[in-house]
This record gives C-alpha cells, structure tokens and sequence, in this order.
C-alpha cells in the first residue's frame, strides 16, 4: 500500500484506515468522499442515521435542512438527537453530534473533520434552488408526500442524483432518481395519490428501527455515488417489511419520455419550479400538526 | 392456475390486514390468456373488503400504488396486458412518505 | 385507543406513542420492551447502532460488555462513540451516548428513563454464564470466530435466544440462533474455519455503514423477540453485498441432532463450557492487535 | 445444463474478484444427473484460479462456507448429492467474523 499518490492528511489516513484497506474503495473512494458535498433533507428518523453515517465517513461537506423542534416522541427513532435538546431546533441538535459545535460544548463528537452547514427553516419552492444547487448529491429524509415532489423535481431541473427513503409502520422503501439517466419520482408516480393515502408517522406510527435501517441504506447509496464505487440503486427499488423479515431488491421503470418534468418534450424550468405550488398538487400540506394519542 | 398476491405498504389493510395471498384464478370464458386487466378485476370482487377506490381508480390501480410481477414493474412487461403464467407472483405496494 | 389497560407511564405513552399507533406492536409490544433485558456484547461497528436504537426504543435493561478503547480509527463507523472519549473505553462512551451518564455531564442523553449496566471487561468463559444469565436475549456485535463459539455456546447452556451479525468489507450476515428450537452456530458451522479465512476489520477494512446497516438489523430482531411480535430471523440468515445492493434472505438447516452442544445426545454442561478453551478450538485469539497501516 | 454461481464472503478472491459466474456444465460421462459433487470439482478446475484449499476440504467445501441451491442451504437437499437443474443458481458464501 506504500507510495500510493494522495492527497489525505496523516490524520485522515488514521481516521479513515479501515475505508483505505479496502479494494474495492481504497484511497480513490476515500478522497472522492473527502471532496463531495451531500444534503440531507430532514433530521428525523431516516436523517438522522443518514447524518451519522454521513458525517462519521467524511463526505467533506454536509447540509441538513430541518424547520422542526426535537420532541420527545421524537427520541424513540431519532437517535441523533438528545434529550437535552428537546424544544430546539433539530438542525442544531443534529450538527452538534456530528461535529465540535458551539462555544457551549468544550468537547467534541463524530467528526470535528468536516463541514456541516445548518438551514434551519423549512424547504420550500422559494429556497430549494438556492440550497440544493450547492451539493453534489441530495437524501430526501422528509416525511409528506408535497417534499417529496418538489424535491425530486428540484433535483431534475438542477441535475442532482437524489437518494430517497420512506418508512413507516413497520415498513420501508428506498431508491434512487434521476441518476445516470434513470427515472426521476414523476417518472414512477406521475399523479399524486388521494390524500387518504398518505399516512404519517405522527398519524400512523413507526418502529423506530425501521427508518433507521432505511436512512443506514440511504447514507450507503450516498457514499456508494460519492466515492464513485458499485452499483447504486438506480432503477431499481429496495422494499422492506419488517415485520416478516423479508426484503425485494426490484426492478422498476427508467425514465419516461412523457415525465412533465424530465421527459423528451417537457420544458420544465427553474422558474416553473418557483411558481409551482405543491400543496395544491398533492392535495396535502408540506409540515402538520401531530395527532394527539389518547390512552 | 395458481399466483402469489401480495399487499403492501398499507394496501393489505384493505384485504383485512393479510399480506400474502396464494390464489387460483382462471381466464375469463372465451378466453385463454389471464392478463393483469382481470386480474384487477379479479382481486376487487374476491379481496378487497374494503375502500376499493384506495386500490383501484377507473380500470386501473390508484396513483402511488405500484404492480410488481415477478418483481419487475409492469410497466416494462405491458401494464394492464401483461399476461400472468402459473406461480406468477404479483405485488401490489403503495408508496410510503413517512421517515 | 382510550381505556387500554396498560402499565405505561404518562411519559412513556408521549415517548413511545409512534409505537404504540402501530396495530402490530401496541402498548403490549412497548409494555413487552419495557419488562425485557437484551445484553450487548461488542461496542464497536454493529453494537454502535444496535445500542443506539435498543436504548431509543425503551428496552428496560441493556448490557454492554467491550473490553477495548475507543480510538480515532474506529470514528468512521463507530457511530455512538464521540472524539472526546478517544482512549476512554467503549463502554463508558457507549453508555453516555445511551443515558445520563455519570456526574461529570449535566444533560442527558437520548434516554434516560432506561437501565444501562456497563461491563468493561473482556467476554471469558470465566465471566459468560454470570453476565449472559442476566438477560433474556443476547446481541453478538463482536469481531472474531472465538468470541462467536463461545457466545453461541453459552447461549446454548442458558437456553437464550442469540441475535448474530457480522460485516467485513462490503458485505455483511444476519441471523438468530438457538431461538425456538431452532439451530445453534454450531448446528451450522461445526468445524471452526481454518484460521487464513478469518479476516477482520482491522486487516480487511470495512465500510464504516455496513456493520450501521446490520447493527440496526440485529437491533430490530432483537426488539421483534422481546416484543414478541413478528417473524424473528431464525432458520434464516440474510446476506447483504453492499456494493451491488443486493440482499438474500435464505432459509438454512435446522437444529441438527448431531449438534456437539445443542444436539439430542449432546452434554455440553456449564462446567464444560468454563473449561472449554475456544482460542484453541478455533486457533485464533479473541482479542489481537490491529495491523499499522503504511501509505 | 445453464448455472449460475455466486461466491461471496471473500471466495471470490479465488476466482479473480468475480462474484457472478454465469457458466455451462454438463453430466459427467456415462450419467444423466448433474450434482453438486460434480459441480465442486468443475468449480474447483475451471474457477478456483488460486488457494483451493480455501474452498474446498476434501471433496466437500472447507469448514465454514455455506452453500446455498436456489437461497435454500443445501444441508436440506441433500448436501453433495443434490441433484442440479438447468437455471439453478448455487451461491457459495464464506462466513464473515468481522464487526
Ligand atoms: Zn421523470
Ligand atoms: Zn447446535
């Protein structure tokens, strides 16, 4: 392993020894993550092992975007927050794990090494082109169905690989969009389902492991296109259920041509992206209230 | 001939909470060919108990739910005319937004 | 949901309520969780994860056996370890991430309702039947072929159920042992493998989010178990290659009446397990030093 | 007779870091079955490209690999004398200690 040209510090080679050992990644991958820049979009229950894995492996800059306080409710599954923090905003609690954060904490935690940048407020149509323009690649750890649209669409118009994760219940999926001329979440799911059909977790419930299995894989697939390594999962769909302890690594479409947003003919702009309202479009709000448990 | 129905991701609360269907369907009279078309069809008279339009809308399945055959979107293998062949497994699984 | 018997606290309904929504886990999956005991054995790659969601998710007593140091080079999958305690053991660091630890941290951690018992010693047929007995169910998140042997034998004796992962590299095995009539490891593996093909991840390298993925597994299986709900991973045995994403879950033998400890005509007793010597039998020592690594 | 052959865990360091191989086998001269028995020793000639030792014992696979026919260990088809069939897909998997 001698004599091998890079460019990563004494430290780093120490840090990130077992990653370098590795045939398959080695000091290529290692260096190729040093230099990406991921955003995580929601530090909640599949945010926050994306987070910690992300940060622990040294993608060289990390963003989360998070309007939410920490809850106690939250603390069964968000395993990145602390009880001192509930009432705050998730973003802080989230960064000061991953990193030596603020003036208060005289130690430090996961990785001082890297850059974390905080966006502590919600994503909407008037700041995603802003934000999602400066990283290389995006995890979509929302929780509604209108994120999960304008993100994917953001993604299109911008030209950014989107790795996206959803759980609840005691199931979970996982893929990735517009990757290496796959298919973008449009392509899948043209029409937005009836409202009905679109639980929650404040509303429905979720094992708290679930979305930490899910946000595990969704860090994985982020560093597996960060470090240029293996195949991603790109037209293909990961399907999880929990319960019988079963999984299906399927096949699913490639992109459309007829997509609105990423099709041959469509003609979909970052200023439609703007004005596009996507609560209207799905029928359903980007943040709610959690339902009240009565027992 | 005799196929594998699965539920998933809330859709089985429909076929009271059973995930996992094995089931024997045959083609309708007149005809050889058992496509996906009757099986919707089939799957709405016999195992939907309830608030059907949550599984299908016109002739076709709800938006956000997607078919699987043999583990392959039906998109690629001709949507509502993908012709189904004994021990075909077939999965129905609504997209989940929750994390 | 109102009018429920249950035990649970008012705090524990608003910290578990995501659980107690689910109609397949409920307030008797949480009361189950909250009465059991799931020891831990490894604080490194897979016992990161495991203790993360274990602790978050209100097992009532969790064991943590690891006999190591945290050091900078672990930092990259070692998730629940901070820079801080660089050269303090695993399990005091461990177990401050889990809870309110001791005097010196004012703010507790995410959570401190539960039971945490620190064993900062290396696992030894002198010390096993003791520590295991203690539990209802047992976590292998260690990192050699010995400690394996001997865990699963022990399991055997007390008649508990053993939750195994392993990762190396890209890849990554799951499976439950010695629970409900099923095999032990021994069923499977009777002849220990010849000591060349017992790589670890000091030698071999590992991607740090590949023992996330199946620690956040074993965490699962073990809650499924203690929970008392769902298809647990026995007679069965998941295999994950990161770098193609792809999973198999296999069905493998059952108990085999030949089985030199949990067969028909077998008499491993406690006192043989005490004196049985596993580094021997496998030719491998169950601690060793990690390689330096020269680039 | 088509197979295809999986090695993980390590074992496909023996055969040139290859994990999938897709590969033609026929019965031995004078039989109509194919076994496993048959198929370790063509994997042995025409895979293992280095250290057999560290794939097979004897005639079987060394302590610690599992073999698996179509996801199903083949302690419970009949270990070497599993009989194969054409599209089989046989995985041999090195068990892992790491953590
Ligand atoms: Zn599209
Ligand atoms: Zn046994």
């Amino acid at each position: 392993h001698s004599n091998i040209n890079h460019d990563l510090t004494p430290d780093s080679v120490y840090r990130y020894s077992r990653h370098l050992l590795l045939p398959s990644f080695g000091v290529q991958g290692q260096s190729n993550l040093l230099k990406s820049s991921i955003l995580v979009i929601g530090a909640g229950g599949l945010g926050s092992p994306a987070l910690l894995y992300l940060a622990a492996c040294g993608v060289g800059r990390l963003g989360i975007v998070d309007h939410d306080v920490v809850e106690l409710n939250n603390m069964h599954r968000q395993v990145i927050h602390t009880e001192a923090y509930i009432g705050q905003p998730k973003v802080k609690s989230a960064a000061a794990t991953c990193r030596s954060s603020s003036d208060k904490e005289v130690f430090s935690r996961i990785n001082s090494t890297i850059q974390i940048v905080e966006y502590q407020e919600a994503l909407r149509t008037s700041n995603a082109l802003e934000i999602l323009s400066q990283y290389d690649i995006v995890v979509d750890a929302t929780d509604n169905a209108p994120s999960r649209y304008m993100i994917s669409d953001c993604c299109v118009v911008l030209g950014k690989p989107l790795v996206s994760g959803a759980a609840l219940g005691l199931e979970g999926q996982l893929s990735i969009y517009n990757y290496n001329g796959g298919p973008c979440y449009r392509c899948l799911f043209p029409t937005p389902p009836p409202t009905s059909a679109c639980q929650r977790c404040s509303d429905s419930g979720v094992l708290g492991v679930v979305p930490g299995i899910i946000g595990c894989l969704q860090a994985l697939e982020a560093i597996k296109i960060a470090g240029a390594v293996g195949e991603p999962l790109s037209g293909r769909m990961l399907l999880f259920d929990a319960l019988s302890a079963r999984i299906r690594i399927v096949k699913i479409r490639g992109r459309s041509s007829q997509c609105e947003v990423c099709g041959e003919n469509s003609a979909f702009t970052q200023q439609q992206f703007k004005n596009f309202d996507y609560e209207k479009f799905t029928q359903a709000p980007l943040s709610t209230l959690p339902v009240k448990l009565n027992l | 001939m005799q196929l594998t129905l699965e539920f998933g991701g809330g859709l089985e609360l429909l076929c009271e909470s059973v995930k996992i269907h094995k089931v024997n369907v045959d083609p309708p009279n007149g005809t050889e060919k058992f496509i996906m078309k009757d099986l919707l069809s089939w799957v709405r008279t016999n195992l939907i108990k309830e608030r059907p339009e949550m599984f299908m809308k016109e002739d076709s399945v709800r938006p956000g739910v997607l078919v699987l055959v043999n583990d392959c979107d039906w998109e690629l293998s001709g949507q509502l005319d993908t012709t189904l062949e004994d021990k075909d497994v077939v999965v129905f699984i609504s997209t989940l937004h929750g994390g």
